[in-house]
């Protein structure tokens, strides 16, 4: 490393320049782009081991199962530079979304010791945890001789630490003090809308801001667009049905999945007159304005939908509408981002959050190295190359967020992406109330509410249906 | 029916042709449909007319897909690969050990064989998820989870009844007269087995082979329990990325055409053997 | 030394038994030919010798040595069989090479004995053909070769000519003799064929359910079968039998046949009294004037020219039938009324219970065989 | 002839190896699938408790708690219901079918056998695979079904999505795969049936739907009946193709047996009644396999018998 290139990467390391910055500098001194990132590892990798034995499990193999994602795209890319840095060796395998819970489940339910680290989200650790198939990971965090001092664990968002941490007793409040870490953070998606900014400008409709000016703006692009529709949301038989725009709405009204009395028993909440008349809204905006294939509606529908110009706009996953602005798409570049409070009384967006989580099997044989993976995979460095090289959004950590490069470029091809996060972070976090039903209870109301849309039940029957239908489940087992 | 008026010539002719194009259609649009660019996909109403290419195929056999939002890693070709290692070793141990079975069904009424038997072929019509479930758990405890091993010994629960019962119909088949004749001229019981039985048997052999082979190609539960990414068949593997890369639907089209492909071929290339397969295994046995 | 020696073999299907208890010794070089009608265990017992049925009880020796246990293959049995059992897949002469492949034998030598078996069954010209192109006499050949190539010490046969045409039948029924006697093999040739058991065989076994009913040269049995069915199965036209009661008077004792005393041998005074069956052959009745001594009046109903023979239906005054031979070229009766006499002194004469033979006695007084 | 005292029993070399070579031949088969019988008794012991992943404290025994349940479960009803309108109407439909092509095809033309063997294409077509291909043509956007129930005024057509069409679309895929098997199997009958009979009543002149209703369908009879008990067996049972278009949405109008224990165990991690639901599936299949063996054993002695 020659004199100059070694100044550029100090100043780097001292947090003088970003790394964009970085790389750029040196490819004006003829060093090329590949060759840079090789430098930066290498520097990065100098820093990072000054001061904390990375190479304690030297030698080392960890077996991760990953679900496909662009998280796990960004993660293989950058393991080059776990490699060299701690001298471990990763193997990995990776599944499609639809079947790679089954396959966590398969793994885990058999206290297979394959795999040592897999990719989760918060929900499933209310499954998980109390089976015994993870690790406290507090016991790691807290120890000062396991975790490196340039970790930061304070550094990620607070919403997203203790929505991911749960003391395991049914409806036991999220992030409580007793609560056990199930799993770290890694990336996660705040739903809020995502529009075609052409077709809004064709049909001369402003972005909505409540739910009776989605159904309205829904509508009157559903008349006005040819060829797409006014709104996706997802509609598959699936938790995944609710715990995006569905419930960040639902929960904008005020309205609680199931309450918790005082001696910790659960019952339904659902079949209140407000959710009954949000559950109506819902249904008809679908019935109207929503695709035609709604109940296989999925996240990737959803989103090759708006990316194809089939849509208008979705109320999901920020980053959905992140990747459909990208290439590859008919509308790439063409999608703005907006927050969306449904309630027109509330005074800011509650997205529910789905965060994409890190976490330990208790099955691992060689937990002390898996911590090593999970403390560079979920550090900053690594979420910082995530999220300016590759996809990696949304970042967990503060720092990243704070990247000027980070949020430059995020503003410059996204329009308005970083307003609508940082508007609606503060009110970001798990609504759904943490007990190990929650895919029976989840999946039942996805199953209602296709039933609803097909008009095969009335709204409120529907609803008190399926709220009996909870409270016997819950009582059946023990938690109602 | 030699005197078929002219009106039920047509008539019959129009319920043939529909029933042609009812079955042939999908088959022939799915094929077409994988040399089209998405863009030709996509139209509305849905043309015959397109510049056929064929980029679909080199993505999936080049094993990149790019889709929405993530570029798609796919190992298709590997899954190709399972598919082949999982159905030719499946079929030839459920040769190994059905055929002399089936011999035994065949020549000898000993205690008990009848029960065996039926024992054996009531597999061919359990559930499969009723042992598939907690099969799962013991696989990872014992590990074989994920190993060809552990999938080629689950898929002997399809292809072995099969193979047991066509080819026992074939043995019965054969004068026990003809093989006595063989050991009457000095040879031993396992020559007479291999040099008579086997020979004579052996379209059977084939017929019954050959449907297995499909019906192992063509499973789908047993792989989507049990096997992970690096072991999975195409069955599994097309379902998976459908809606992974969800979007270039004419890669999807010739997966399945690639899938599909091994299967058509043979029932193309052996259909009487698969015909009287598939009229013995359920009729006659 | 005994070339077959069946000890008290027993074989039961289902409880049935198809073998009962058979005794039987066939003397090195001999063919016995077994007899017996259809499902009266003959292909059986022809099993139970070549080793691919066990039996449940008794031994099987073959030339001294005992066999009940080993496989068929270590046997050296010959044994052809009634549907030919050729290897379908296999030609003619790989089918008769059979027996000397197991040897491996070289090369040259299977080919000069198939060759030689071929050569004297006369089918050395279509070696090269598969069984579905040979015809059947030629198919039927081939499985005599087959059986007989490996030169046998004892040959099967399994009523080998059953599927074959009347021709290729006659044909044959006057070489296998000669080729037997040639290979010099102790054979047991199963036949439901009287004439051809009597045309082949040394010796006649009849089985009757199982068990040996008589084992006899076919003179004897013909003469002297040891009971009614046996009478009955050899001879054609089939033997006359008439109840009777023999009874005595002053010239010793008779049968009465349509009023006439028919005299019985004088020796048959224990047989007074008893319900017997009469057994005349059709050759020991003549037509006679009426005057003549026993004439009885009958009927003739028809006649059928048989070769060598005319056989006349008569009918007595009491209705029964009785057929009549008589040399061809003899004559006859026109239709109608007309007189005959029976050669009754040397007729048969049968326990009507038992069916056991009383008449002719047999030497020493005892009656022969198992029909007891 | 002298009786001879018949030697003392010895041990018979030959007769011990006959004996057990049947057994020798059969074992290797019977043990590889005996080893299935584990996972099978389990599965029976996991239907007696009370069973989730997510709650392992209160995992205990319930005996036949579970079976219970199932009578006061909507859900439960729904599923036998679903399972069995299925099942029903994929046979009858397919035999219908399936008869008609077969009589269309019952001469054996060159034309006849192209077609035949054509039919043979979509039985050998994976039967998720050709979930995934009728989910392409049904697409709502592009799919070339889609479009033609536009062009002749089924412009709201969802199949698969929508609950009034569901059924009907997956029975589709079902008709299209299976429809052959029928097919080909009556085709076997037909072209083996004793020609005298048919001779005779045309002799006679007797109307071709006499002769149809009073001579074809009794004789082809058990070949319907084997055909038909079969394809119930697989139908009653079906997962790859439901699961494959809609999981058993919507609503849970396509929630059959199998697809319901396989959420039940992956997603509700209920291990419990997933496995009593399967064992309430075994005894429907048993007893219908039951009679379908039965069945299948008389023809298949008939077949021998005329041999």
């Amino acid at each position: 490393m020659s004199r100059r290139e070694q100044d550029l990467v100090d100043a780097w390391l001292r947090g003088r320049l970003d790394r964009r910055g970085l790389i750029k500098g040196l490819g004006a001194l003829g060093v090329s782009a590949a060759g840079a990132n090789a430098l930066v590892g290498m520097a990065t990798t100098r820093a990072m081991a000054a001061d904390f034995d990375w190479r304690a499990h030297a030698g080392t193999s960890l077996r991760l199962l990953l679900n496909q994602h662009p998280y796990t795209d960004a993660m293989i890319a950058n393991l080059g530079a776990f490699r060299e840095l701690t001298g471990m060796d990763v193997t990995f395998d990776v599944f499609p979304e639809d079947v790679y819970f089954d396959r966590v489940t398969a793994a885990l339910a058999s206290g297979s010791r394959e795999y040592d680290v897999f990719m989760t989200g918060a929900y499933m650790t209310w499954t998980y945890g109390p089976a015994g198939w993870i690790t406290d990971l507090n016991e790691w965090i807290n120890d000062p001789a396991k975790t490196a001092p340039a970790y930061a664990w304070d550094d990620v968002l607070p919403g997203l630490r203790a929505s991911t941490a749960w003391n395991g007793v049914p409806g036991g409040e999220l992030g409580s003090p007793d609560a056990k870490q199930w799993c770290i953070p890694w990336g996660y998606e705040l739903n809020n809308v995502s529009y075609n900014r052409g077709m809004f400008d064709r049909a001369g409709v402003a972005v909505p801001t409540n739910m009776d000016e989605m159904v309205e703006a829904a509508a009157k692009l559903n008349r006005d667009i040819d060829g797409a529709y006014g709104v996706g949301v997802r509609g598959s038989r699936s938790w995944a049905t609710i715990h995006p725009g569905f419930l960040s709405a639902y929960a904008n009204f005020g309205q609680r999945d199931l309450n918790v009395s005082a001696d910790g028993k659960l019952s339904a909440a659902m079949n209140t007159p407000e959710s009954k008349a949000f559950h109506a809204q819902w249904v008809r905006m679908i019935q109207e304005s929503g695709p035609r294939d709604w109940s296989n509606y999925t996240w990737y529908q959803v989103g090759q939908d708006l990316g194809a110009g089939a849509s208008a706009m979705i109320f999901d996953a920020d980053i959905l509408g992140y990747f459909m602005n990208g290439e590859g798409n008919a509308m790439a570049g063409q999608l703005g981002y907006a927050p969306f409070a449904a309630n027109p009384a509330a005074s800011a967006p509650t997205p529910n959050v789905w965060i994409w989580s890190l976490a330990m099997s208790n099955f691992s044989q060689r937990k002390d190295a898996a911590w090593w993976f999970l403390q560079w995979a979920s550090g900053a460095e690594h979420g910082l190359f995530g999220a300016t090289e590759m996809d990696f959004v949304n970042p967990v950590r503060q720092s990243v967020w704070a990247d000027e490069g980070f949020r430059s470029r995020l503003e410059n091809s996204y329009p308005g992406y970083v307003n609508q996060h940082d508007v609606s972070a503060p009110g970001a976090q798990i609504y759904f109330t943490a007990q190990p039903l929650f895919f029976d209870l989840t999946t039942e109301w996805a199953a209602t509410l296709q039933r609803m849309v097909a008009n095969e039940v009335p709204v409120d029957e529907g609803l008190d249906q399926l709220a009996a239908s909870v409270d016997r489940q819950l009582r059946d087992a023990d938690l109602g | 029916m030699d005197h078929a008026s002219p009106l039920e010539r047509i008539l019959r002719g129009v319920a043939l042709t529909v029933v042609v194009v009812f079955f042939m259609f999908p088959l022939v649009w799915i094929l077409l449909m994988s040399f089209q660019t998405n863009e030709t996909i996509l139209r509305s109403p849905p043309s015959l007319v397109f510049q056929p290419t064929l980029d679909n195929y080199r993505a999936l056999l080049g094993g990149r897909l790019v889709g929405a939002g993530s570029t798609l890693q796919v190992s298709y070709v590997q899954n190709l690969m399972n598919s082949v290692i999982l159905s030719v070793s499946s079929v030839s141990l459920a040769l190994l050990l059905g055929v002399p079975a089936a011999y035994a069904f065949a020549r000898f009424r000993f205690r008990g064989s009848e029960d065996i038997a039926f024992t054996l072929l009531s597999f061919r019509f359990a559930p499969p998820l009723l042992v598939l479930l907690p099969l799962a758990l013991y696989f990872q405890q014992i590990g074989l989870a994920n190993t060809y091993i552990g999938l080629i010994w689950v898929y002997q629960l399809i292809v072995l009844p099969l193979i047991l019962w066509i080819v026992r119909g074939y043995f019965e088949d054969i004068s026990p007269d003809v093989e006595y004749a063989y050991r009457l001229a000095g040879h031993s019981w396992f020559a007479a087995f291999r040099k008579i039985a086997l020979p004579l048997a052996g379209p059977g052999i084939a017929a019954a082979g050959l449907l297995a082979f499909i019906f192992a190609w063509n499973n789908f539960v047993f792989a989507l329990v049990l096997a992970s990414a690096d072991k999975q068949p195409v069955t599994v593997g097309a379902l998976a990325f459908i809606t992974a890369s969800g979007i270039q639907f004419g890669q999807i089209a010739a997966a399945i055409v690639l899938s599909n492909a091994p299967t058509l071929l043979l029932a193309l290339y052996a259909q009487r053997h698969l015909v009287e397969g598939l009229s013995l295994g359920a009729v006659k046995g | 030394m005994a070339g077959i020696d069946l000890d008290n073999v027993t074989k039961r299907f289902k409880g049935t038994a198809a073998l009962d208890g058979v005794s039987l010794t066939v003397p090195e070089g001999e063919t016995l030919a077994l007899f017996g009608p259809s499902g009266s265990g003959k292909t059986v017992l022809l099993r139970v010798i070549a080793g691919v049925v066990q039996p449940d009880a008794g031994r099987v020796r073959l030339g001294g040595r005992d066999v009940t246990e080993e496989p068929p293959e270590d046997r050296g049995v010959g044994m052809a069989f009634q549907n030919f059992a050729l290897f379908p897949h296999m030609s003619a002469f790989d089918n008769i090479a059979a027996p000397l492949t197991a040897r491996r034998d070289a090369p040259s030598v299977l080919k000069a004995g198939v060759e030689r078996v071929a050569k004297l069954l006369k089918i050395d010209h279509v070696l090269g053909q598969a069984p579905r192109q040979l015809s059947n006499g030629q198919k039927q050949r081939t499985a005599l070769a087959r059986a007989m190539a490996g030169q046998p010490k004892v040959l099967l046969l399994d009523d080998p000519l059953r599927n074959v045409d009347a021709k290729l039948r006659f044909e044959m029924r006057l070489e296998l003799p000669r080729l037997l006697a040639r290979e010099g093999v102790t054979a047991i040739y199963v036949t439901q064929d009287y004439r051809e058991a009597m045309a082949l065989g040394k010796r006649i076994a009849v089985l009757f359910e199982g068990r040996i009913a008589q084992i006899a040269t076919p003179d004897e049995i013909y003469h002297a079968p040891a009971t009614l069915a046996i009478a009955k199965l050899f001879g054609d036209p089939a033997i006359n039998v008439l109840d009777v009661t023999p009874e005595r008077d002053a010239h010793g004792p008779f049968a009465r046949l349509s009023d006439r005393r028919a005299p019985l041998d004088p020796g048959l005074a224990h047989a007074v009294g008893r319900a017997c069956v009469l057994g005349v052959r059709p050759e020991a009745i003549r037509f006679v004037d009426a005057e003549a001594p026993g004439a009885v009046p009958v009927t003739v109903e028809a006649e059928t020219p048989l070769n060598e023979k005319t056989v006349t239906l008569a009918v007595t005054r009491r209705g029964r039938e009785l057929l009549i031979s008589r040399p061809a070229g003899a004559p006859g009766p026109a239709t109608g009324p007309a007189h005959v006499a029976v050669d009754s002194v040397h007729a048969l004469l049968f326990d009507r219970e038992t069916g056991a033979r009383i008449a002719p006695e047999p030497p020493g007084g005892a009656i022969r065989g198992a029909a007891a | 002839m002298a009786v001879i005292a018949d030697t003392p029993p010895r041990p018979r070399r030959f007769r011990v190896g006959a004996r057990a070579l049947p057994y020798l031949l059969s074992l290797p088969a019977l043990l590889v699938c005996i080893g299935i019988l584990i996972p099978f008794g389990t599965a029976i012991w996991y239907s007696l408790q009370r069973y989730r992943l997510s709650q392992p404290w209160a995992r205990r025994m319930n005996w036949g708690q579970n079976y219970v349940d199932f009578l006061s479960d909507p859900a439960f009803w729904n599923t036998l219901q679903v399972s069995m309108v299925y099942a029903a109407t994929a046979v009858v439909v397919q035999l219908v079918l399936g008869l008609s092509i077969a009589l269309l095809l019952q001469r054996r033309t060159r034309l006849n056998n192209v077609i035949s063997i054509m039919l043979l294409l979509p039985l050998m077509t994976a039967p998720v695979l050709a979930s995934l291909m009728w989910t392409l043509m049904t697409n709502a956007n592009f799919g070339v079904l889609s479009w033609a129930a536009g062009q002749i005024g089924f412009e709201d057509m969802r199949w698969a999505s929508s609950p009034r069409t569901a059924l009907f679309t997956v029975l589709l895929v079902d008709i299209w795969v299976y429809t052959p098997f029928m097919v080909i199997l009556l085709l076997a009958g037909l072209r083996s049936l004793p020609s005298q009979p048919f001779e005779a009543a045309a002799l006679d002149g007797a109307p071709r739907l006499f002769v149809f209703w009073r001579i074809t369908l009794p004789m082809l009879t058990p070949y319907i009946l084997t055909a038909s008990l079969f394809r119930l067996l697989d139908a009653i049972q079906q997962f790859d193709i439901i699961y494959g278009m809609t999981q058993g949405g919507p609503g849970n109008t396509l929630m059959v047996f199998q697809v319901e224990a396989y959420l039940n165990f992956f997603q509700q991690t209920n291990v419990g009644r997933s496995a009593a639901l399967m064992m309430i599936l075994w005894a429907i299949t048993y007893a219908l396999s039951a009679v379908f063996i039965k069945q299948w054993l008389r023809l298949r002695e008939r077949a021998r018998g005329e041999v």
